[in-house]
């Protein structure tokens, strides 16, 4: 069955291919419920594979499927081939699945856009790079899918390119993204050099083996993790992703929040034998990045208005985390924490699609508000979300926070600090998103649709609920957008089951189960820290983890609904420490200045010599011809000038001389 | 007598005829003088020949100023048609009148 | 010196192996003659017969051509001419230049005062002496050459009477030239005291027994110094380059084109009897300053070439950098001068000169038709739109202008590369980037002219009328187009024939 | 034809594909003005029959074979030692055959608008100048091919360009000249220099190539005189000004064929005449070479970034993407050298398509100023896909055509130019940011009065653009073919210049067999 694994790419190209020629005739919603179908169906295949798998000794869970030789030159032997093992299957699993999900929302969401089916279309290729992405055997293939998604999440973000701030947030994105790329492809090149292929299967057995110098493989990981900052938006390339939210929401949920972001924590986790013989500071050095990341993306999230951007900035704190996890060694929890994510962040994402879809394309929070009233499937779902991304057991992000922060302490205090910090204010920010979503007074009463026009540029999904009430009022979204929800909310709720920890008598049998799983992708578990101080407090740790959660959600209750506190946003926050201003501003204005310098340099030193050439010559030539006088006399004379010379020449330097 | 005059005497006479001719030409504007001049020149050279010829006791040198006169001649006939004729269209045309040609 | 005086013994001639020179002399006297006595001939007679002339005489050069190859090179009439295959080749390229230049001339004169044998008989003349001038052995003779090549030359330059521009460039010719032979006939002088003779032959003799050059001759050198005077004045060479561009201009456009082809074959033909053939020992004397003559020409020719508004001028001062050309193989030539292997100079040199005679006269063709439907007027802008009104004749043009700026599959091409060849072969890598440098510089003008023809808008606006090519003048213009491009893409004959050139009789 | 070739005389068929545009460019001069249609009929045929003898080259290619292949060689001049030569190996024939099937493409595809007939005749003409500029193995021969195309070239900008062309083609003109006067003394001097070891004058490419042992400095100066002519024509930076020029003046179909095929003639040049004549002076001055090539990528991604007229900014990329193939060509290793070929190919095939779209949006609007142009994406949904598919390929991006070459060229280059290779890489990035930026501008945001009704793409376009969509396609997926038939040449290349230098291509450290074995058992366990 795993020979098979070829089927999982292969629908959603199948699905892309038929929308690309049908997708008009298709139209809406058929198009979509296409694209739906293929997504599902790679997931079945996937599925059978997991148990495929799952029946066979844990060293024989990787196969690797060749369909083709793709680039073969001498030594460069790359194949199109895919490696079926249990991190890839597990990622394609949540992938497909998650992505179904959101195709599902999707039709409902994009009802009515006149560029639906291309939606779908872009959807479908997307999810036929990621899978790529995850699947492919060696670094090439990944890198195949690594750009597909990033040109994907590039025509998705600029989806209604009409407007001036998406078609900038796209090409944003991929020229950000190209950054990354950037190191990605030197960690190719280096691996060839240093072990003549490009394959994981041989890159992390020589890692194994030792046969690779440790500062190759530093050099490996250092330009993987610059890819990876890259695609998984971490300082100091995180800000397209804010950005991104131009796109439409079910993009945000899938490639800005579940899927595509988690590309670079995937491709670090893929390499791990690498980072494990790298130098002893490079684990530290990604440990600080992801830690970094992960408080900063808090504290902004913590003053932003728009409920997209909360989610965004989120997004970026939660792959912090991850990050953080990889440069501990924790990459089960990294994993675990992937999977948890890319459920509730997904259900908040949809959830936040389905406010705004009932609010009427409104993304501000300050003028929300009271909606639970209004959209209580949307609201109850969106609170699972927000339990679980706060850390709340037994909701899923419980589990996954905790594994890594445990890691975090085992390796050092201030990385843990941070962690907890960033964890407190995680529950802060999501409660008081949800407070100013769902809960206080409604602040949209007085909105009247003339003055929420503005907000809806051209291109945006005309709402059918506009025409039929000039009266504005929330609603509920329609049931194919709320059952995604459902599901995934069920999900956010539950994930934690497939890794929990030994902890509360839980049967051991039921415990570990990822990790046991990943293993032997990844060699080691917790065994690896079982000689810690933080192994041996594991339910002190626990406790202060519960005990911060609860305590950011309180203090949050008190600042926004109860306004005990005074709610403190600075600036400095809302604008994200200036860091996207300063940015772009050097683009704007040195850098720009400096290509100005170039094409200057061009035209007036380069070309301009050639030119100035061309032109002495003509000069040279008016005034010559002007020595030209037309008097007989004095072209004697300049004969006898001739004359002379000659003599001199001849007689005096070839004779006397 | 004639003997005792050294060879080299004319060969320098010559030469000075010679850098008269073509100084002349340089200075005159008057076409017909400036075709004196040339002719000057020619005879200049003719003296160089014979000197030459009887310093080298050739005879070839002589026979040579034959043909030189021939050619003079010659020159006499097209020099001054061509120079009537273009003193027939402008009478008292100088040489530096005659600069259409230029650049 | 009594025994010559009583007992005179004439030469024995080789009468037959005069008979190029003594066909040309024919056709010219009889030319004279018969058309002094009879009525104005019908259409295009007299063109016909100096055409056939030529061509007889050339035919005959072919014909010696086979005998120098059997038996070798000698000399005629007491040595005074050399008969060797470097002669033929030169007489063949003047002989081609006569007949094409009358066909040209035609229609041209047709309905002027000077229609009549004259001209023709002018042209033979003046072949004769271009193929003396090449053939001499003897300088005194080369002189004699010479002058009948110019006398001839200043008749033709100010033939056109109604023409005050035809007399001016006359006048101009007359007076430069005979200014330039006093300094050639002087040389001779003084080179015939410093050897004790003019014949090329004894020179060479008495240079060789008078090995000792290490206390060089200041007579000697003084005669070079004026010779290259005299024949850097005919090649046109800056900077006795002065009279080209004016008489070229002013005088009649086929005399211009005989002047470019016959006139500076001869001329070339001559300063390669003088220089390479009769003074080799001087090489090293003179060889720096025909590298400075060629660089000079290069440069000059070229870069006034690309500021000039008249057609003909363009040509002239473009012949002027092809000089410099011509010099870079004479240099070439000059390393080897009198070495038993004379290396490639003189081939590519002779190569160059027939190849390029051809063009030249193919390009003032087009330039004679164009001016005198535009009424004399040869600017640039009688080209405007040529391209329009007789696409075939712009793209003789075209070809022409691109063969002269060494395009390749044009025999303009064969000739640079030649030439080329040559300078690199004795290590003048210097001149040689020089001459493709200037080379590069001189396309500019032909590419200016090319637009004007293609690109500019004809005066008759959107349907210019036709303009009328005579008939000979097409043949002409024809046929030096099938030359040149036959010889661009098969030269190798060509390059055979004038490979063989080097075995001169001296 | 296959026949012909399996019969005792071979078919001659490099000579054919040079001499059958010729004729084609005869008859269509000598064809009357008042018949426009046989005129185009005569094109097509000429065209389309030299294209389908290029595929048939292409199909009996022996894959295996590194040597020259269908070689056909006469004397030519006998008393210069000139002959005949014709050949065609790895290197030069995907060359030949891209020359094939641009021109057909574009004659048929791309309609001259005025003078159709001279038109035609001067298109065929360059086609087989540049056929025989790839195909020749004599230096002479190469050399009076590579001249000739400046002709036909010069007449089609600027008989047939915009508001600027005469300066742009005599600009063009005279710098390539200029470029190929050193290159015709050096040539000469090579060959008569080489005439000492060889015993004989001869300008055959492979005896001078395999018999003549050239003296270190001599050999250099030699090279430096062929690599200027080359350096013109890729264009290396600092010679590259002609080009925006010539890009931007030339009518739609010019510019196509000069990015297609006519640059290819300097980086061809390089391989040919460059590094297998001369490979002590090309190994020796490689960090020059790669250098100007990096220097190349950057500046030139960075002008094209600056550019306000879109013709000029494909133009710009050229000058970058062409840095790329000049590096890998100096890298000396079987991977970047294969690159550098492969993107010849790709390059042409990208570019051509930029040049066709820029065309299109010229033949609508009448502007080429990106300021003029928004939102063309709104009225044109699939002329902007097009331009998409095909921007996507210029900038790199993985499946599609132009990736493959830049990877092969900068792995293969890692090896040996490290960080010439680093540097050259950001300009991946660069490529992304002008690019993106030029479609966001033009095609993005919402259309003005002027572009609110731009014409979608015609039928007629479509179909012209199939074939280049096909080949960026493909080429991105499956390659291997392509390789296969490029890789020995190359190999061969190397081989002749370890041969001649110290120099000894680096083999990356194997881990023996892990990869094959992992395979094996993998295969297995699939049962």
């Amino acid at each position: 069955m795993a020979d098979l694994v070829w089927l999982i790419p292969a629908f959603p190209l199948a699905g892309f291919l038929t929308i690309l020629l049908f997708g008009r005739r298709l139209g809406d919603p058929k198009a979509g419920y296409v694209a739906t179908a293929a997504v599902f169906a790679s997931f079945v295949v996937a599925a059978s594979i997991y148990f495929d798998l799952l029946g066979r000794p844990e060293e024989e869970r990787a196969t690797v499927v060749t369909l083709f030789s793709w680039v073969p030159v001498g030594t460069l032997q790359i194949d199109l081939a895919f490696l079926a093992d249990p991190l890839s299957i597990l990622m394609v699993l949540f992938v497909t699945f998650v992505g179904g999900m959101i195709h599902l929302f999707a039709v409902g969401y994009m009802h009515g856009d006149p560029k639906f089916s291309k939606f779908f279309l872009y959807l479908n290729l997307f999810v036929f790079s990621m899978t790529l992405l995850v699947l492919g055997e060696n670094l090439l293939v990944t890198f195949l899918g690594w750009e597909g998604v990033g040109t994907c999440s590039y025509f998705l973000i600029a989806f209604w390119h009409t407007r001036e701030s998406a078609a900038t947030a796209g090409k944003k994105a991929f020229v950000t993204n190209r950054v990354g790329d950037f190191g990605v492809m030197l960690a190719m090149f280096l691996s060839f050099q240093a072990v003549g292929s490009m394959s994981y299967s041989v890159l992390n057995e020589s890692a194994e083996s030792g046969s690779l110098a440790a500062s190759t493989a530093t050099g490996i990981t250092l330009l993987l993790l610059l890819g990876a900052a890259g695609k998984s938006a971490q300082i100091p390339l995180y800000l397209w992703l804010p950005d991104a939210m131009e796109g439409p929401t079910p993009v945000s949920a899938l490639i800005h929040a579940a899927t595509m972001v988690t590309g670079g924590v995937f491709l670090l986790t893929r390499i791990n034998p690498v980072i494990t013989v790298s130098y002893d500071w490079v684990p530290t050095t990604i440990a600080w990045v992801g830690a970094i990341t992960a408080l900063f993306a808090a504290t902004i999230a913590l003053a932003q208005n728009d409920i997209k951007k909360v989610l965004a900035y989120s997004t970026v704190s939660q792959i912090g985390y991850m990050v953080l996890a990889v440069g501990t060694g924790a990459y089960v929890a990294a994993i675990f924490h992937m999977v948890t994510h890319a459920a509730f962040k997904a259900l908040l994402f949809l959830g936040a699609g389905s406010v705004i879809h009932g609010m009427h394309e409104e993304q501000d929070m300050r003028k929300m508000g009271a909606l639970r009233a209004f959209m209580p499937i949307t609201a109850a779902t969106f609170i699972v979300g927000w339990l679980a991304i706060a850390g709340v057991p037994p909701f899923s992000g419980f589990f996954s926070k905790d594994e890594i922060l445990l890691y975090a302490l085992a390796d050092s205090v201030p990385l843990y600090v941070v962690g907890i910090v960033t964890a407190i204010l995680t529950a802060v920010y999501m409660t008081r998103q949800v407070i100013m979503v769902f809960f206080g007074e409604a602040r949209w009463t007085s909105l009247a649709n003339a003055e929420e026009a503005p907000e809806v540029a051209e291109g945006e999904p005309p709402v059918e609920t506009h025409d039929a009430h000039g009266e504005f009022k929330p609603h509920e979204s329609p049931p194919i957008m709320l059952i995604p929800l459902v599901v995934l909310a069920a999900l956010a709720a539950i994930g934690g089951i497939i890794n929990l920890p030994g902890l509360f008598g839980i049967p051991s049998g039921g415990t570990y189960r990822l990790e046991e799983w990943l293993h032997p992708v990844i060699e080691f578990g917790e065994a690896k820290i079982s000689d810690t101080w933080a192994y041996d407090n594991k339910y002190l740790l626990v406790a202060i983890a519960v005990a911060c959660s609860l305590g950011g959600i309180a203090l949050a209750y008190a600042i926004y609904l109860k306004k005990r506190l005074p709610p403190w946003e600075p600036t400095l926050f809302a604008k994200g420490w200036y860091y996207d201003q300063a940015v772009s501003w050097f683009m704007g204005n040195p850098g720009r200045d400096g290509f100005e310098a170039v094409a200057e340099f061009d035209s007036k030193v380069v070309d301009g010599t050639v030119n100035g050439v061309a032109v002495a010559v003509k000069e040279t030539a008016t005034h010559a011809s002007k020595r030209q006088t037309g008097y007989v006399r004095q072209y004697a004379g300049i004969i006898g000038i001739g004359v002379v010379l000659l003599l001199g020449w001849f007689v005096v330097i070839r004779g006397i001389l | 007598m004639i003997a005792a005059i050294e060879p080299s005497w004319y060969l320098l006479l010559a030469a000075l005829l010679f850098g008269i001719g073509a100084f002349g030409l340089l200075v005159r504007r008057n076409p017909l003088v400036m075709f004196m001049c040339i002719e000057l020149m020619l005879n200049a050279a003719n003296l160089t020949f014979v000197a030459l010829a009887t310093q080298l006791g050739d005879i070839n040198g002589q026979t040579a100023v034959f043909f030189v006169m021939v050619v003079a001649a010659a020159e006499v006939v097209v020099g001054l048609g061509i120079i009537v004729s273009i003193l027939r269209r402008r009478p008292g045309a100088t040489a530096d009148d005659l600069a259409e040609l230029k650049g | 010196m009594l025994a010559q005086i009583d007992t005179f013994v004439g030469p024995e001639v080789g009468w037959f192996a005069l008979s190029p020179l003594l066909t040309l002399l024919g056709g010219a006297l009889g030319l004279m003659l018969l058309g002094a006595l009879t009525p104005q001939w019908p259409k295009g007679l007299y063109a016909f017969v100096s055409a056939t002339t030529a061509g007889a005489a050339a035919v005959l050069a072919m014909v010696q051509w086979d005998d120098i190859t059997d038996n070798g090179p000698t000399t005629l009439v007491a040595g005074a001419l050399a008969f060797d295959t470097f002669a033929m080749f030169m007489t063949i390229t003047i002989c081609i230049a006569v007949i094409l230049v009358s066909l040209l001339s035609d229609d041209y004169l047709r309905g002027t005062p000077n229609d009549g044998p004259e001209i023709y008989a002018l042209y033979l003349v003046a072949a004769i002496g271009g193929i003396v001038m090449s053939s001499a052995n003897d300088l005194i003779v080369l002189f004699l050459g010479l002058e009948t090549l110019s006398l001839a030359l200043y008749v033709l330059a100010a033939s056109n009477r109604r023409s005050s521009e035809s007399a001016e460039s006359g006048l101009k010719y007359f007076v430069l030239g005979g200014f330039a032979s006093a300094f050639f006939l002087y040389g001779i002088a003084l080179v015939y005291g410093a050897t004790g003779s003019t014949n090329i032959t004894e020179m060479v003799t008495a240079l060789q027994s008078s090995a000792d050059l290490s206390t060089p001759d200041t007579l000697a050198l003084a005669g070079i110094a004026m010779l290259i005077v005299g024949l850097g004045f005919k090649v046109a060479a800056v900077p006795f380059h002065v009279w080209a561009p004016d008489v070229y201009q002013g005088a009649p456009t086929p005399i211009t084109a005989f002047m470019a082809s016959a006139g500076k074959a001869a001329a070339f033909a001559a300063m390669l009897r003088v220089l390479v053939i009769a003074l080799p020992f001087y090489r090293d004397d003179w060889r720096p300053i025909i590298w400075v003559l060629a660089l000079l020409s290069l440069l000059v020719g070229s870069v006034l070439a690309i500021v000039q508004t008249n057609v003909k001028r363009m040509l002239a001062y473009s012949s002027i950098s092809h000089a410099g050309f011509i010099l870079v193989g004479v240099e070439a030539a000059a390393h080897q001068a009198g070495d038993i292997d004379a290396g490639p100079g003189m081939p590519s040199v002779v190569l160059y000169l027939m190849l390029y005679s051809v063009l030249v006269i193919g390009s003032f063709g087009v330039v004679t038709v164009v001016a005198r439907d535009a009424g004399g007027d040869s600017s640039l802008d009688a080209f405007k739109g040529l391209a329009r009104r007789r696409p075939v004749l712009a793209l003789a043009f075209t070809v022409f202008l691109l063969a002269q700026a060494g395009v390749p599959f044009t025999s303009g091409f064969i000739a640079k590369f030649g030439v080329i060849q040559a300078a690199v072969e004795v290590d003048s890598y210097a001149i040689a980037i020089i001459a493709m440098v200037t080379a590069v510089v001189a396309a500019y003008l032909y590419l200016r002219i090319m637009v004007t023809m293609w690109l500019g808008e004809p005066a008759g606006g959107e349907t210019p009328e036709p303009l009328a090519v005579p008939f000979s003048a097409g043949v002409a213009i024809g046929a030096a187009v099938a030359f040149t491009l036959v010889v661009g893409i098969l030269p190798g004959w060509l390059i055979d024939a004038a490979d063989q050139v080097t075995s001169y009789a001296r | 034809m296959l026949a012909a070739d399996t019969g005792p005389i071979a078919f001659p068929i490099l000579t054919a594909l040079v001499l059958t545009p010729i004729v084609g460019a005869l008859l269509v001069a000598l064809t009357p003005k008042t018949r426009p249609e046989i005129t185009k009929v005569i094109a097509l045929m000429s065209s389309v029959g030299t294209a389908a003898m290029s595929i048939w080259l292409m199909a009996s290619f022996d894959t295996g074979d590194a040597g020259f292949q269908f070689v056909s060689k006469h004397t030519w001049i006998e008393p210069w030692g000139i002959s005949w030569h014709l050949g065609v190996d790895g290197i030069s024939l995907f060359l030949v055959v891209l020359t094939g099937i641009l021109f057909p493409i574009v004659i048929a595809g791309i309609d001259p608008h005025h003078d159709e007939k001279p038109y035609l005749a001067w298109m065929l003409m360059l086609q087989a100048g540049v056929m025989g500029s790839f195909l020749s193995l004599d230096l002479f021969v190469f050399f009076i091919f590579f001249e000739i195309v400046l002709v036909p070239m010069y007449f089609l900008i600027g008989g047939w360009g915009y508001e600027n062309r005469v300066y742009a083609a005599t600009k063009f003109f005279l710098y390539t000249m200029l470029g190929s006067a050193f290159m015709l003394v050096g040539l000469v001097a090579t060959v008569w220099i080489a005439s000492d070891d060889l015993g004989k004058v001869t300008f055959d490419l492979v005896e001078i190539a395999e018999g003549a042992d050239f003296a270190a400095s001599t050999g250099r100066w030699l090279f430096f005189a062929f690599a200027i002519a080359f350096a013109v024509k890729v264009p290396i930076f600092p010679l590259h000004t002609w080009l925006p020029d010539a890009h931007t003046q030339a009518p739609t179909a010019g510019s196509v064929v000069l990015a297609g095929v006519m640059l290819k003639l300097g980086t061809y040049g390089l391989l040919r005449f460059g590094l297998y004549l001369f490979p002590e002076a090309s190994y020796w001055s490689r960090s020059l070479w790669l250098t100007l090539a990096v220097i190349g990528i950057i500046y030139g991604a960075i002008a094209a970034t600056m550019q306000k007229d879109l013709k000029r900014l494909v133009a710009y990329s050229s000058v970058a993407h062409l840095g790329f193939i000049v590096l890998g060509t100096f890298a000396f290793t079987t991977q970047s050298m294969t690159g550098s070929v492969i993107q010849m190919v790709n390059h042409g095939v990208s570019t051509g398509a930029l040049f066709l779209f820029v065309g299109w949006i010229y033949e609508r609007r009448k502007t080429r100023q990106i300021a003029d142009l928004n939102g063309i994406q709104k009225v044109a949904p699939i002329f902007a896909a097009g331009f998409m598919v095909v921007m996507l390929s210029s900038i790199g991006v993985p499946g599609l055509n132009g990736f493959i070459g830049e990877f092969l060229i900068l792995t293969g280059s890692f090896l040996t130019a490290r960080w010439w290779t680093v540097v050259a890489a950001a300009g991946v990035i660069l490529a992304a940011l002008y690019l993106l930026w030029a479609y966001q501008r033009v095609f993005h945001g919402e259309p003005d009065e002027n572009n609110k009704d731009f014409p979608e793409l015609r039928v007629k376009e479509a179909l012209t653009l199939l074939p280049f969509l096909g080949l960026i396609v493909f080429m991105g997926v499956y390659p291997k073919p392509v390789l296969d038939r490029i890789e020995p040449s190359i190999d061969v290349l190397i081989t002749h210049v370890e041969a001649h230098t110290d120099y000894v291509e680096p083999e990356p450290t194997v881990v023996v067999g892990e990869h094959s074995d992992q395979e094996q058992s993998d295969a297995e366990e699939g049962e």
